[in-house]
């Protein structure tokens, strides 16, 4: 059994983004839709800590990186679901089909 | 050591003590009138503009991640400059505004998010910046809190800003596994030139076009535009766009210049489809923010070209390019919001007879119409023909045919709009708006700097002095 | 003299238009402005003939220069020669005449004025300009107040003629833009890049390079001067602008394009001009002969003007093609001889129509019997038009004729009998515009009471007229003041063959 | 007096008298009643001035007479070594030409001194004779071939202006401009015809050009011989464009249909321009190059010849056929042109050969005399019983004494009958042609005999026939200043037959001595007088002969009296084929082709603008794909391109 290296991590955060990237394209729910942002981002998380880890173990910027990461997609979330909800207030609808007034 | 910190940081400390000083002052007191709050920040911002002139010379701080120089201090300057005129051109709106300290410590959050953004000399705070200056807009665009359409608009503006910034992540995540390190100047020395990188170019690079909406990554800036309030759209197309094109043109040419080759081609072809997408969607606009929104990505084509040409023509063109920007957009969007603010009409075709009764107003938006035009004598033609000349000091000829072509597209839906100003009549005109004296000087400004930047040389001079060889 | 002024008075005049306080002070200011400009360059002229006399010098005097964006070696250069001074003296004239017939204006006045200094600013700093880049800015100068003055004061489809004119000749400028461009990086590749025209001349850009940029200056260039077949926006556009604006439209501002053939385009790259000699004469043939045929068939009388200044400025296309001395010469005749014609004649049916309400042909007739003195202004125009002896036109197109059958190659030869063929068919519709709209029967009974010209009008018709006139009975005086300059045209061309 | 200030006196008085009252002459209404008082004392001045210069240039010289360049000044240079000089150019045939130039148009203005005094634009009539008078005497004078043309179309200008004198009425308008596009049309051939010769003899000015292309040896001379067009030489090509010029001026078949049409104008007017004057510019500029003619191109000769008879004949042929007075003189005067043409076509150069030169010029001067007093006639005819039809006319002779008698010695002298003018001149043309040409000489003899006959219908008709009843007019014969003119025109349509001519004015400047062949005149002179008495037979009583021989004579007769159609064919050629198949074309593809192609792109960019409005859907997440896609398709596009 071969142990688990950097190729096997960039797959599963691939897949992961692709995931992400086909759950943002095809919901319908906006807060589904922000989670698959979620998982995005988490893979490319994924994709930092592995590189540091496997590559440039010799310092820890990747992993800082992903700290910030976190903590700037959780303002965001925050920010997404404030409007989410004002959104709410004036359509009775979190559906993203709902919010496509202004188009052309 | 401390003085000199002070020094390189004082725009961002200036912006800083501004938020705090509304966070801790000014909230919660009910009793503080609107407009004494807008005159403070106005007041503030004013001395940020002019700090560009105390001490700028080159350091670094913060471990080398952030960096300031005479250049970026003058960028700075020019985006405070951007929302001194916001503030004041938005007077009359701001100052019945309930919420007027949120409004300012949003816009100022983002602003200061652009400082750190442009001052970056490395992909982490770069990224910091850029959320930081983002995701308080999209609160910013959703600011007319009954309206639908401003909900819409922040809506799109969160979602894709999120879903560019996981593309782009991912983008520095291959340039961090390709040279194992964030800081500019060492990923320019390691990053090699294979596929992966390119990838990764592709992906940093839909980021920042993202940002400065550039076609295809251009979708959301329409709708948001429309949607949001005059000024915040006046701060997104101005000084957002502003910030992101100086840092665009130190990131491709610092850190992506060993893949020049790749960002020429791939450049050439959104450049092509930027400006000609650009002037094909606003000929045919109604809503004249979202005309404006369009017209705003068909410039960005200009730049792009500009990008492409030789380093210190293309820097300094696109900096002086800018600033004229600044004025000419925000003076065309100082007279919308106006209009929009107190007799709520935003359609071209309400601009009909438009001059029969606002005689200033309406040579202010057509003066502001011909700078982005580029018609001389405004500063949009020495502007818009700089950025040509940079274009062609590395001889894409082809490139400029085509953007002087699309500059005839151009000049049609400008003039329309002028033609609706001064030579429709109609039935029942606009009646004639009071205009705020704040406002009127802010107008004033801009039309000076449009008339002036390009008569007198010395500004070009100025930024021209700046460019270096990377 | 310090050329300067030519560029502060309209700019103080402008200026101070705004201020006014009624019509009769706006029209006034504009005015005053716009003869101490044409003393001023009558005064020019006189400095310019001393300071010859002075030095026997080809090259150009009073020049001035200032920095402007050195980084890019942008300088803001001025000078003039004899072709540029006979434009200005062109401009001066024309500017005077048109502010004089407009003195019944009623709304918008001093908007009117400032655009009409406005305009002639443009012109003035065009033609005084030595760099390309200040050169080509003043050209867009003047693209606006065209638009304005067309779409606000205009008649007619006013809207849809200021946008094509607006968007036609912006579509020129862009030509030009990348014309000027590929001179400024071909040029002197080694040393500092420059739009100084004089530079350029000494450094010409290598000839793969010339036959590329060449044909974007030109036709740049021509789309103001209507060049085949860049020319539909001038019926339009001279017909729906107001009489002022008409006669600046086609005096001044077609005569903008013509200048910049010659002297951009053929004197920056005389090897490419060489090359494209016979498509330039082509499509100049066409236009002469082309539009002589169209105004036939106009109704309208600013369009048979319109059409016929297609035809004419064909010639100076014509005579720049031909690329030698005399012919070149006479292309700058041409151009000075029609913008007094083509304005005087504008200034006339402006009189007419603000008098009958009518521009056709078919329901004017027997005005030579209620306004005499307009109804001669008209047929002297006309007369001039066709080429009669006497008058500007006359010397001008023989100059032209002559220069161009200097060359005895088949087709130039084929050319130049279009080109004379086209005094024919002028004579034609010219004739038959005046036959049966000043000559003839009456044909409303309301024009018995119709007034002759005031003494404005008259004022007006005269300062052209005896433009005209005097290089019709003097032309050695015009053809002296170009000659040495032309020569320093020719002799580049000269040097390519 | 130095001959120059004499020719500009001569030239200045007229001018004088154009810009005074065609500039103050409707302002002013002192100068408004003047007008003709001012204009015939300065046309007096000139005519003084004229007369000095040329007498004392035929009278005071040795038998040679030179050519004589008074003053030259460069009026304008071309580049290329070429110039127009404005100069005078005095010898035998400009000298001549002033005298005649300016006394028929002083005899014109006194005549207008009557006939016009009624109108209300009297100045600007009387200015616009000034400008006539002036532009053909620059004409004659012209030391320069481009000077010549200059005043060539000035001639022109004033002619239209003459013709369409009387302006709201749309047929003067209409043969005003017709005058004018057809001359115009044949100074084309003109112009092209000067910068051929100009380029080739690399000059404009007559005695250089002439000096040049008439010498054999000269290189510019093998230049022009060597250039040739479609097998022509360019030599060949230049004179005959120029002749081509003058068959405009001088209505030579085919370019004669502006010419009846002109009648519109004044009567006067007619007398002065269309004929005597400006009709005989064409043949005074062949006259003037006739060494290059003569010597280096002598085909070019017969061809003026053929072209001249031919126009004389069928001249003559339409007059016997017409009812409108002037236009059966107007005929005549295209006829008689015809003669001076062909007999300058026969002619050869130097001495004797010259004959026909002389002859030519001799008829030309003649001719301006009885034609311009037919016509001051036919205007006093016209005054008198305001028509101009034959009909309207008959049995004047009784009312009108002094135009009758002068009306008839100016038909004798036209019809070649001793001792009258017109018969010496006549006489020694048909004797030039009798010698180098006998076709044309029995051609000529025809056409003398139909001069005779149609000159005495006119005269029958009128003065004799029977009167009509409208004619007890109150005012009578005219004015003295009517009249003068006609007695005066008479006495030299009388005397001035018996000039030597041919001594003053020879190709070469040499004398020939005039002789007289009365065996060769019997032929002529009776053949004028069968035409004499044929016109008396059939008119000078009304009757029905002339309708029955019109009747006899059947569509032959139509078609001659329809001028052989060549009217129709112009229009057909004008309006059905320039105008319908050129400038119709030529506007519509302007208006849709051209014009429709900008719009046609205006058009194609609003449509991709609406095309492509779909991108912009207004869902975020297909904003999100279009990204996406962004970034695959430059990714791959990278990968293609750079491997």
């Amino acid at each position: 059994m071969t142990p688990v290296g950097l190729p096997h991590i960039l797959l599963l955060s691939t897949a992961l983004f692709f995931i992400g990237m086909f759950g943002f394209f095809t919901r319908r729910n906006l807060i589904t839709m922000l989670m698959s942002l979620e998982l995005m981002l988490n893979s490319v998380n994924i994709n930092f800590v592995a590189f540091n880890k496997y590559l440039y173990p010799q310092n820890l910027s990747g992993v800082f990186f992903v700290i910030f990461i976190i903590t700037i997609a959780a303002a965001e979330a925050a920010v997404a679901i404030a409007i989410i909800i004002n959104l709410f207030r004036s359509s009775d609808s979190i559906d993203v089909t709902d919010a496509e007034e202004m188009k052309f | 050591m401390g003085l000199e910190l002070l020094f390189t940081l004082k725009h961002e400390l200036l912006i800083s003590l501004s938020i705090f000083l509304l966070l801790f002052i000014f909230v919660g007191s009910n009793h503080t009138k609107g407009a004494t709050i807008i005159h403070i920040v106005n007041a503030l911002l004013l001395i940020s503009v002019f700090f560009f002139l105390f001490e700028p010379k080159q350091s670094f701080v913060f471990n080398q991640m952030f960096e300031s120089n005479g250049l970026i201090q003058f960028q700075k300057s020019i985006l405070s400059l951007g929302l001194l005129l916001i503030s004041a051109l938005s007077f009359q709106w701001l100052k019945h505004h309930k919420n007027v300290i949120e409004f300012y410590l949003l816009l100022l959050s983002s602003l200061l998010g652009m400082f750190f953004m442009i001052s970056a000399a490395n992909m982490l705070f770069f990224y910091l910046g850029l959320e930081l200056a983002t995701i308080p807009l999209a609160a910013a665009a959703n600011f007319d809190l009954e309206k639908r359409k401003s909900g819409e608009a922040a809506m799109k503006l969160i979602y894709s800003s999120a879903f560019s910034s996981a593309l782009l992540l991912l983008g520095i995540s291959f340039v961090y596994g390709l040279t194992g390190s964030l800081n500019f100047t060492e990923i320019s020395e390691k990053i090699p030139v294979n596929a992966l990188s390119q990838f990764a170019f592709i992906l940093v690079f839909s980021g920042f076009a993202f940002k400065m909406s550039v076609v295809p990554f251009h979708l959301w800036t329409a709708d948001v535009y429309e949607g949001a309030p005059v000024p915040v759209t006046a701060f997104l197309s101005v000084v957002s766009k502003a910030a992101i094109s100086f840092v665009f043109v130190q990131v491709l040419f610092k850190v992506f210049i060993h893949l020049e080759l790749s960002y020429t081609i791939s450049l050439a072809v959104v450049s092509i489809c930027t400006m000609l997408l650009g002037n094909l969607f606003a000929m045919r606009q109604e809503n004249i923010k979202r005309f404006l929104a369009f017209s705003s990505i068909a410039q960005v084509g200009y730049i792009l070209i500009a990008l492409m040409g030789s380093h210190e023509v293309a820097q300094s063109a696109i900096i002086y390019f800018l600033l004229v920007y600044v004025f000419s957009n925000l003076a065309a969007f100082g007279v919308i919001g106006i209009i929009s603010n107190s007799l709520g009409k935003e359609n071209i075709s309400d601009y009909k007879g438009f001059y029969q009764q606002n005689k200033f107003l309406s040579w202010a938006l057509a003066i502001a119409l011909f700078s982005l035009a580029g018609v001389p004598p405004t500063a949009g033609f020495f502007g818009k023909f700089f950025l040509i000349l940079a274009a062609a000091s590395k001889g894409y000829y082809l490139l400029i045919v085509i953007a002087a072509l699309n500059m005839i597209i151009s000049f049609y839906y400008y003039l329309r709009i002028v033609r609706n100003i001064f030579m429709e009549t109609s039935e029942n005109p606009m009646p004639q708006v009071l205009v705020q004296p704040i406002t009127k000087v802010a107008l004033i400004v801009c039309l000076i700097g449009m008339i002036v930047l390009g008569l007198y040389g010395p500004v070009y001079e100025y930024i021209a002095a700046f460019a270096k060889p990377f | 003299m310090n050329l300067l002024l030519l560029i502060i008075i309209p700019f103080l005049t402008a200026v101070v238009i705004l201020t006014a306080k009624d019509f009769k002070q706006s029209r006034s200011i504009a005015l005053v402005g716009a003869s101490i400009q044409l003393v001023l360059a009558f005064f020019l002229l006189n400095q310019y003939q001393a300071a010859k006399a002075l030095v026997q010098t080809e090259a150009f005097v009073f020049e001035q220069s200032f920095e402007w964006f050195p980084s890019l070696g942008i300088q803001f250069l001025i000078g003039v020669d004899g072709i540029s001074i006979a434009m200005i003296l062109l401009t001066a004239l024309v500017v005077v005449a048109g502010i004089l017939v407009s003195f019944t204006m009623e709304e918008l006045h001093k908007e009117f004025f400032f655009l009409l200094i406005l305009l002639s600013l443009g012109a003035y700093g065009f033609f005084i300009s030595l760099d390309i880049f200040t050169l080509f800015f003043f050209l867009e100068v003047a693209v606006i107040p065209k638009f304005l003055l067309i779409g606000i004061w205009g008649s007619g489809a006013k809207q849809k003629s200021a946008m094509k004119l607006a968007l036609m000749l912006m579509g020129g400028s862009a030509l030009i833009m990348v014309g000027l461009i590929g001179l400024y990086y071909f040029s002197n590749e080694t040393g500092n890049r420059s739009f100084n025209m004089l530079v350029l001349a000494q450094y010409p850009i290598s000839y793969a390079a010339q036959l590329v940029f060449f044909p974007f200056l030109f036709a740049g260039f021509g789309v103001f001067t209507a060049l085949f077949p860049f020319h539909t926006w001038v019926p339009d556009g001279h017909s729906s602008a107001p009489t002022a604006a008409s006669m600046f439209l086609a005096g001044i501002s077609m005569k903008l394009g013509g200048y910049g053939c010659l002297r951009v385009a053929t004197y920056l790259m005389p090897d490419a001009a060489v090359h494209y000699a016979p498509i330039i004469i082509t499509l100049a043939s066409i236009a002469i002969i082309y539009g002589a045929f169209a105004t036939l068939m106009q109704t309208d009388l600013k369009y048979i003007n319109a059409y016929s200044s297609i035809s004419h400025c064909g010639f100076v296309i014509l005579g720049i093609g031909m690329l030698n001395k005399t012919a070149i010469v006479g292309a700058v005749m041409q151009m000075v001889s029609h913008g007094l014609m083509t304005a005087l004649f504008f200034a006339a049916i402006g009189m007419m129509y603000q008098r009958t309400h009518t521009r056709l042909v078919s329901q004017l007739g027997g005005l030579l019997k209620v306004m005499p003195f307009i109804s001669s202004v008209f047929v002297i125009a006309g007369l001039c038009s066709l080429g009669l002896p006497g008058f500007s036109g006359f010397v001008s197109e023989m100059t032209v004729f002559v220069g161009a059958w200097q060359n005895p190659n088949f087709w130039y030869r084929l050319a130049t009998i279009l080109a004379c063929a086209s005094i024919v068919v002028t004579a034609v519709y010219i004739l038959r515009a005046a036959g049966s709209s000043v000559m003839g029967p009456i044909t409303q009974k309301n024009f018995l009471h119709l007034t002759d010209a005031q003494w404005n009008e008259k004022l007006a018709a005269i300062v052209l007229l005896s433009g005209i006139v005097i290089i019709g009975i003097a032309p050695f005086l015009l053809t002296d003041l170009l000659s040495s300059s032309t020569d320093v045209l020719v002799e580049k061309i000269i040097n390519t063959f | 007096m130095q001959n120059t200030n004499l020719v500009l006196l001569t030239l200045a008085s007229p001018l004088l008298a154009f810009l005074l009252l065609g500039i103050f002459g409707s302002s002013s209404n002192w100068l408004k009643k003047g007008a003709g008082i001012i204009g015939t004392l300065l046309m007096a001045v000139s005519f003084f001035f004229a007369s000095q210069l040329s007498l004392a240039y035929f009278l005071n010289q040795t038998p040679n007479h030179t050519q004589q360049i008074l003053f030259s000044y460069t009026w304008l240079q071309f580049g290329s070594g070429l110039s127009i000089d404005m100069g005078a150019l005095l010898d035998a045939t400009s000298a001549m030409m002033l005298l005649v130039v300016t006394f028929i148009s002083l005899m014109v203005h006194v005549f207008s001194l009557g006939y016009m005094h009624n109108d209300e634009r009297f100045a600007s009539y009387y200015a616009y004779l000034g400008l006539f008078t002036f532009s053909m005497l620059g004409l004659v004078i012209s030391a320069n071939i481009f000077q010549i043309y200059m005043f060539w179309e000035l001639v022109g200008v004033s002619s239209f202006l003459l013709i369409g004198y009387y302006f709201n009425k749309q047929s003067a308008v209409a043969a005003a401009k017709k005058a004018f596009i057809v001359t115009r049309f044949a100074d084309l051939g003109f112009l092209i015809g000067i910068l051929t010769l100009g380029y080739y003899g690399e000059s404009f000015d007559f005695l250089t050009l002439i000096g040049r292309l008439s010498d054999v040896q000269s290189p510019q001379f093998a230049a022009i011989g060597v250039a040739s067009f479609a097998g022509i030489s360019a030599l060949t090509w230049g004179l005959l464009l120029v002749f081509m010029g003058g068959a405009g001026k001088s209505a030579m078949f085919p370019l004669h249909i502006w010419l009846p049409d002109a009648m519109e104008g004044p009567t006067p007017v007619s007398a002065l321009i269309h004929a005597a004057t400006m009709v005989v510019a064409g043949v005074f500029l062949v006259a003037r190059l006739f060494p290059i003619f003569a010597i280096a191109a002598p085909h070019t000769l017969d061809i003026i010849a053929y072209i001249g008879i031919f126009s004389a004949l069928f001249a003559a042929l339409i007059a016997c056929t017409q009812t409108d007075i002037k236009r059966v003189l107007a005929y005549s005067t295209m006829s008689q042109i015809g003669f001076m043409m062909f007999a300058l076509g026969v002619s050869g150069y130097g001495a004797e050969n010259g004959a026909g030169f002389s002859a030519s010029l001799f008829h030309l001067f003649t001719h301006a005399f009885f034609k311009s007093l037919l016509f001051l006639g036919a205007g006093a005819i016209i005054h008198y019983v305001h028509s101009n039809e034959m009909e309207d006319m008959g049995g004047l002779r009784k009312h009108m004494p002094i135009t009758h008698i002068s009306f008839l010695i100016a038909c004798l002298a036209i019809s070649g009958i001793p001792p009258f003018a017109g018969f010496f001149s006549k006489e020694a043309i048909l004797h030039a042609a009798y010698q180098s040409n006998p076709a044309i000489y029995y051609m000529a003899l025809f056409t003398s005999f139909l001069t005779a006959f149609y000159m005495f219908r006119l005269y029958f008709s009128i003065f004799w026939s029977t009167q009509k009843a409208a004619q007890d007019n109150a005012h009578g014969e005219g004015t003295w200043s009517m009249k003068i003119p006609l007695i005066l025109l008479a006495i030299a349509s009388v005397l001035f037959g018996f000039i030597p001519f041919s001594e003053y004015v020879s190709t070469d400047g040499k004398p020939i001595a005039t002789h007289l062949d009365v065996l060769f005149s019997i032929a002529p002179v009776t053949l004028g007088v069968l035409g004499i008495l044929l016109a008396k037979q059939l008119y000078q009583k009304a009757s029905v002969k002339p309708q029955k021989i019109a009747l006899a004579l059947g569509s032959a007769y139509g078609f001659v009296k329809n001028k052989f159609y060549i009217d129709e064919v112009y229009q057909y050629i004008t309006k059905k084929m320039l105008f319908a198949w050129v400038a119709r074309p030529a506007a519509w593809i302007d208006k849709n082709i051209i014009d429709g192609f900008y719009l046609l792109l205006a058009q194609l960019t609003q449509f991709s603008s609406v095309y492509i409005k779909g991108i912009q859907s207004g869902k975020v997440q297909a904003y999100a794909m279009y990204f996406f896609a962004g970034i695959l398709s430059l990714a791959s596009l990278l990968f293609y391109v750079l491997k």
